[in-house]
């Protein structure tokens, strides 16, 4: 096997320092009934240019090249190529979780310019060094309002996106905290006079999404001020992380949990993404997931250190603010990457022309269709009504080698035939008046 | 400190680096976008309230600082690229290359998670034949490979558990857990809902049978399990294990971390195990990138199956493949989307790569290269279990400690001679651990450049214990003091503050 | 040694490596090919007397030892991704990442040179496109991009200065040339069967106007100058030296490869110029990839244009792209296909990074930068010319050298405070030379470092001469033996041999 | 501009240091009436993903994906990835020419192991560190016997690439070394009878190619013999090094220039590439080209240092062995780890492969035409004579995205319908199938 750094010699070698005949022997301490005696069904030993072969059939039966109005949680954006030259280099990809700081100072230092970025984005006062996704990181930041509150329930928009929600319930299945959702608005906001009534004494945090599903900025103070004044904190999810370049950041929330993906991340299929939660420093000591922070050296020289780590599992064990440990560091690097790339300016201008890009394909699609939820400020994505069904509009626009918006019935049956199309600096404008004609026929 | 015996590394000029924000100023770009071909906008009209005023201290900078700026921090990284990387339990192996070119094939790196099924046949062949091997490798009936890392995986097992026996009836209230477990094995039971009850290994470091017969009864919804555990050794009564958990109405869970010892040798779907988790990012070689990401696939017996997460890849009539939402029993989503679908592809790369043979050697060799270094050394370090050891080896200090140098202090010297240090303290059964696992990947003349750098540390500690103490001493940073740092975390850099020296 | 003023570098643990072949052991593999899908042939019985019985001591390694072999030996590189390169002459700018990513794009890279014009379009604008972007930079009228470096054009042009000449009647035998100039100015003149003449520069550091015109005879077939020259002079009499040259029928060579000082701010074509060439390895940022690839294209007035390298590119008459091959007078090929394409892809993917403000800009900040250096160094070493400096200033160590500090000695210790040297010693016309090229790509804090590092040796070489004849202290090796090496050259591996202490 | 770390303050402040009022002052010593007062005619400054874009379109006006039967001096072989990944690295392909050793010994080591490798491959004594390609190194050759011998002719076999000898004739044009060419034999070798009555006591080399550019093996013993005799050197040109997997190599010869691109270097539409040059230890004074030497350093340790340089331009100027000197160094290195990858074991599999792929290939053609040259044995081209004209035949197989042999008629009228094929491991069984199928047509 070409990976391994061994000559039949060595072997042998070996086993005779270690005294035994044959491998086998190795393996003694599995009793024989369970030693597997044939091949594995796996398929057989390939030269690397068969195993590219296959996967590049693989990539050639998957789309490729097609427009893309998707968004829903999963954003087209342009990754510069610097990102995948620098994590592409073997200290990076190939190292483990910094827990030697002396020969893993790169990794700290990256993730603590990761968090820092994240605290400027967001306006929170600390940020963790990541979470698995956006999805489970909202969950986590629902639990740790629990955790501070002490309260054991909380209150949901339905405009969080659907798999975020479906995931919440999973996690707090067991947790005994009960979970009410709260409906939308005329505008695509959440509906505040039954938020307050939704929450109660025992309401640990209110969770939202801004821009949230349907792609509308929420009132955040105002949520804020609402969740606040009933002793609830608010947790806001942030699925377009692109949208901080331009909409003011929830510095009213006490706990943001961010879905990085957008920030020179691979669409991927899904996956590999980053979440990461942040939140204010007197919260600090609840927020799940690693910590990097700055420490001093024997001889006084400036260096980073995970810390704060009582926090966490191989401390704590089951009293551990999370069971988290392997995290997505490597594409928190990358989101810190392109954070860097685009940096102060770069962001704002970019995520101007994605809102400038969705406001012209939502006024030409505006003439096929309905444009729900006009009246709050949206960013890049927005939702259309049609007469006919979006998945025949969409099979339409297939043949045409584009990938429309996302019909919303399976997750919101009282909006009918309406999808939420995405626009991002990726799509021309002649990709979005191919759009609207191929939607039009 | 004398330099004789360090044969493996040489200090050289190595560059220093501030952090970027202190590179930054106003103006300095390292992007250029292409011109707006739509209408412009006011964002600030359009967004009123919600528009922002300005980005703060995010940083301005040239393409050329970030590629420097980058590459600089990079090479204060030890990584497996460089040398061995014997971090017991974290299964760190040859990271190929060939995982990465194709997972960045075009049309599997820009696909996005909603397009149509009839456009992602491809990715769903991946995540298809990807679940075959691991069920024919696991000896399971069933699959997800949904969550993102082993924790992840944990808590999906034991989610399916609960439902599982919640189906039966009665969800039960405690999970056992051995002693020698790690962190997350805990974590995973509280998140789940379950007490934890810790279990006690025997002289031999196996889970004590008469304990756990003991322990077990209809409070129990289960046993979680490393196998081989973590101080490296074969649970050699697992099937008396699995009889006395079933007997009573229970489930195994087993933590399959450890799995290459195991992949292509023996199969815990055969020795008993109901549900346990893989780690694609320790077995199955995809990288750890600085802490992750990572992919947990979890695999269980036919009566845990419906409980899966959903959705799941099914092949159709037509013998497309497509996703399967409709699964009323399922535990629920775990994670949006599938799953780190980028980690699948590379996993189902080095499985090609290696096919049944190639696994089968790899997992031989990785026994190999273990129990060499426990010949090596056993004697040096003291080796508190003499069970066999299979793909990882645990040593304590004992000896060592007498002179005052403690696990950690051998760490950190190990790194003057070229090395990552093995696993710090943990399992936590072993005071004082040295937990060594040094994979498949590495060479005869690396392991005894390790032997002999642990042996000489051992000469060192007896000599000149001071000396090991305050190492490493060839680092560009060392023995930063952490617990000032945890008393008065400073979690973030803010302007204003001067750029410190020695940076 | 003090450590004190460094502040750009630390030393660091860094991995020692043997030679690949100590690595090697028979059995190792690092490779495998797929099964064979046609019958087989015996080679020996096919190839008879011819087969080849075996591969000597060829290595034989895995692939994970081939990661680390390659990875451990580039970190004993320095590079412009780690820091400033001021190598005077070379253009060591930034290698944008982008000009790498599309020069592997599969329909570049895979393309065949002898595959069919129609389906090479691609490539061929490509060509096309860089070429008019080359003449339009030069201000000349005819290009060919089929030189692999900077000498293998100077050849190119000298070549098609005999043809021209030789059509007027007489190709002449004697070829100018500064003392200034770059060494392959004369090789070249001495392989295109040319005398080499030498020119004497003046007291500001430019040619002799006087001894020009008194050397210019019709025996000289030309001048060959760099401009600006070896000083970072630029000619300031340029139109005066090309009226002499071309009054007595000679022809005006310009090595290009200080072009980094002009693009967009003056052209040769529009100053006297008849022949030039450029290198994309310098001044449009492809990479020098340690010592080569490069690429030298030569550009050329109208009446030299029947003259170039064949084939070239050509629009036909359906607006397709296609080769000429068709050109009688033509010097011949100097390079098999085409030239190094890949290398034209990434000098394009810069112009067009740039356009025609940045390319200005990049001109502006290069010139700035030598400046800048200028100003603060001068007074601590001795600025031989006062003319002003374009991209590069050339300072000598005669200030130093009181002390027994030569430039070398100087150059060996800047690389303790984390920089690559200058060039050394050269231009031969300055004893001592320290020539410094920032180019554009250096930050002011960069530059700063940089010359308070020059500074301090300065001081050092004051203070202790010796510790910094003895430099430097902080890399792997100190101080090769190069005289040794050439009195018994050692220029390959033989089995056998040892394995070198300190290895 | 993206590239430059220059902030509009840093330039103001750098100005005034210098005691400038604009940056124009800078350019005063340009006489005022050459200075470019309008805009340089290159595209406008464009966005990375504009660049992408263009040269996108770029390759896919080019053919990508095709069949490929063409040899003829480019080959196209697997390129192990590995390859990629690790010249990718900064450290490598952002350096410079190696001349200060204590910062360069990852350059250097990597040239001195090339240098081994060609050595054991070629069976020579000594290597160089690269020349620009086949083509230049082979006039090089030439040039290199001149000085050696102190004779002044050459004669040099028409199956040697035509477009080498091209290159030979333009180096040679102003060196009065006359140089003859001489024929080949029905077996496609080298016609000894014409050879020895060409070789006169003026002849400094006989330089030949094997494989020549008919694919045929030539009896090199014979040829040294002969060469020798006479008081020549024997050069030997090889085009397609990884015959030299399988290949006797021609350790009689005096002087070996290899062209190195089948070594895992893209065919990147014929550059860049690397020659080589390799010779007796005897000659190494009269090599051209950089040199790599070890060397111990001040504490007595192992290094690697650039040596012998009197031999080059930068020492020896007007005297020099070559003008060269930028050469290919990054293509030798990937050259390097490419027959790192490959070894002792895998060069012999994979040129075994490529021989039976050909065997195939013309046993199957030469039922549609006639083989040439069947008397010799060859490697991985063979000559197919057809009664159709070949650039038809092309053009079909072109329909079919397979591209066909090379017709030979440009250069060798006398073979009329010939064309030069060539197999290798990347022609699958079925291609070949596919491409004798569209030849009968
Ligand atoms: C034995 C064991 N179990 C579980 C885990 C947790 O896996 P992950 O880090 O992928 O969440 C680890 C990881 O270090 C481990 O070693
Ligand atoms: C002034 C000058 N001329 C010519 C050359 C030769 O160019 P190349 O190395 O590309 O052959 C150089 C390269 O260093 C140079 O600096």
């Amino acid at each position: 096997m070409r990976y391994l750094p061994k000559s039949p010699a060595d072997r042998q070698r070996m086993l005779r320092e270690i005294g035994c005949k044959s491998i086998d022997d190795l393996f003694a301490p599995i009793p024989a009934e369970y030693r597997l005696t044939r091949d594995l069904k796996v398929p057989r030993q390939m030269a690397e240019s068969e195993i590219i072969d296959y996967f590049r059939r693989c990539a050639e039966a998957n789309a490729a090249g097609y427009a893309v109005f998707l968004g829903a949680g999963a954003y087209h954006h342009y990754r510069p190529v610097v990102i995948d030259s620098l994590i592409s280099r073997g200290e990076f990809f190939t190292a483990y979780t910094p827990y030697q700081p002396e020969i893993a100072q790169g990794t700290l230092q990256a993730i603590f310019e990761f968090q820092t970025m994240i605290c400027e984005l967001t306006g929170m006062e600390v940020a963790n060094a990541s979470m698995y996704d956006g999805s489970t990181g909202a969950a986590e930041a629902l639990l740790m309002a629990a955790r501070i509150t002490g309260r054991r329930a909380a209150v949901v928009a339905r405009t969080v996106h659907p798999e975020y929600r479906e995931v919440i319930r999973t996690y707090i299945q067991h947790q005994s905290v009960p979970v009410s959702e709260c409906g939308y608005l005329e505008n695509g906001r959440i509906d505040m006079a039954s938020l307050e009534k939704q929450i109660t004494d025992e309401t640990a945090c209110v969770l939202i999404q801004s821009p949230n599903f349907f792609g509308t900025v929420e009132d955040i103070p105002a949520i804020a001020e609402l969740a606040h004044r009933k002793g609830a904190l608010l947790a806001v999810s942030i699925a377009e992380a692109l949208s901080l370049g331009i909409v003011k950041p929830p510095v009213e929330a006490d706990i943001v949990s961010m879905e990085t993906q957008s920030f020179g991340v691979p669409l991927g299929f899904g996956g590999p993404y980053a979440g990461v939660l942040a939140t204010k420093e007197k919260f600090v000591r609840q927020i799940p997931g690693r910590l990097v922070g700055e420490a001093r050296d024997k001889n006084g020289k400036r260096g980073f250190v995970l810390t704060l780590s009582t926090r966490e599992q191989h401390i704590r064990r089951e009293k551990a603010t999370s069971n988290i440990c392997t995290n997505q560091a490597l594409i928190a690097t990358m989101a810190t990457i392109y954070m860097t790339v685009y940096g102060r300016e770069g962001l704002k201008e970019l995520a101007s022309q994605n809102l400038a890009k969705a406001a012209y394909a939502a006024s030409e699609l505006g003439k096929q269709g309905r444009i729900l939820f006009q009246g709050a400020p949206r960013f890049n994505e927005f939702v259309v009504q049609t007469k006919e069904d979006p998945y025949q509009i969409n099979e339409r626009l297939l043949q045409k080698k584009m990938i429309g918006g996302f019909p919303l019935r399976k997750f919101y049956p009282e909006l009918g035939n309406a999808a939420l199309w995405c626009c991002t600096e990726m799509n021309t404008r002649e990709q979005i008046d191919a759009a609207v004609k191929a939607v039009a026929q | 400190m004398s330099d004789q015996d360090i044969k493996k590394a040489t200090r050289h000029v190595n560059q220093n680096e501030p952090l970027i924000f202190e590179r930054s100023s106003p103006g300095k770009k390292g992007y250029r976008l292409p011109p707006l071909d739509v209408p412009d906008v006011d964002y600030k009209k359009a967004l009123g309230a919600c528009a922002r005023e300005d980005l703060g201290s995010m940083p301005e900078v040239s393409e050329m600082e970030i590629i420097r700026h980058f590459t600089r921090m990079s090479t204060w990284n030890y990584a497996i690229d460089l040398g061995m990387y014997p971090l017991g339990s974290c299964t760190m192996k040859y990271n190929a290359r060939v995982n990465e070119v194709v997972a960045r094939l075009y049309g599997l790196a820009e696909a996005h998670p909603y397009q149509q099924e009839r456009i992602s046949q491809g990715a769903l062949r991946i995540m298809k034949t990807l679940a075959d091997c691991l069920l024919d490798i696991t000896g399971m009936d069933a699959i997800t490979l949904q969550p993102a890392a082993g924790a992840h995986g944990e808590m999906t097992g034991i989610l399916l558990i609960h439902a599982c026996l919640s189906a039966r009836g009665n969800p039960r209230k405690k999970i056992l857990i051995p002693d020698s477990a790690h962190g997350t094995n805990p974590a995973t039971a509280a998140i789940c809902g379950y007490a934890v009850e810790n279990l006690k290994s025997n002289a031999h470091g196996m889970v004590d049978i008469g304990a756990l017969e003991a322990q077990m009864n209809e409070d129990v919804a289960g046993l979680m399990l490393t196998n081989p555990n973590t101080l490296g050794i074969f649970e050699q009564e697992i099937h008396k294990i699995a009889e006395i958990l079933h007997k009573k109405g229970g489930l195994l869970y087993m933590d399959g971390a450890n799995m290459n010892a195991l992949v292509g040798k023996t199969r815990p779907g055969d020795f008993g195990v109901d549900v346990m988790h893989l780690n694609l990012h320790k077995t199955f070689s995809t990288p750890h990138g600085g802490g992750g990401p990572g992919s947990g696939p979890v695999a269980c017996k036919k009566e845990l199956e419906p409980f899966l997460p959903k959705p799941i890849v099914v092949e159709k009539p037509d013998g497309t493949l497509g996703f399967d939402y409709d699964r009323p029993k399922s535990v629920g989503r775990v994670r949006m989307f599938y799953g780190n679908f980028g980690m699948h592809v590379r996993a189902l790369a080095y499985i090609m790569a290696n096919g049944p043979d190639g696994l089968r050697e790899t997992t031989e060799d990785a026994v190999l290269n273990a129990n060499y270094i426990r010949r090596k050394l056993d004697g040096e370090y003291e080796l508190p279990y003499k069970s066999a050891s299979m793909h990882e080896v645990v040593f304590s200090d004992r000896l060592q400690a007498q002179k005052g140098v403690k696990t950690g202090d051998i760490a950190k010297r190990i790194i003057d001679y070229g090395f990552h240090p093995y696993t710090v303290s943990f399992p936590l059964v072993v005071p004082g651990a040295l937990m060594i696992e040094p994979t498949e990947s590495e060479s005869l003349e690396e392991l005894d450049l390790f032997i002999d750098a642990m042996k000489a540390i051992a000469r060192e500690a007896e000599g000149d214990p001071e000396m090991v103490r305050n190492s490493p001493h060839t680092t560009r940073v060392s023995r930063l003091d952490e617990t000032a740092a945890a008393r008065k975390p400073v979690l973030r850099w803010r302007p204003g503050k001067a750029q410190s020296a020695g940076e």
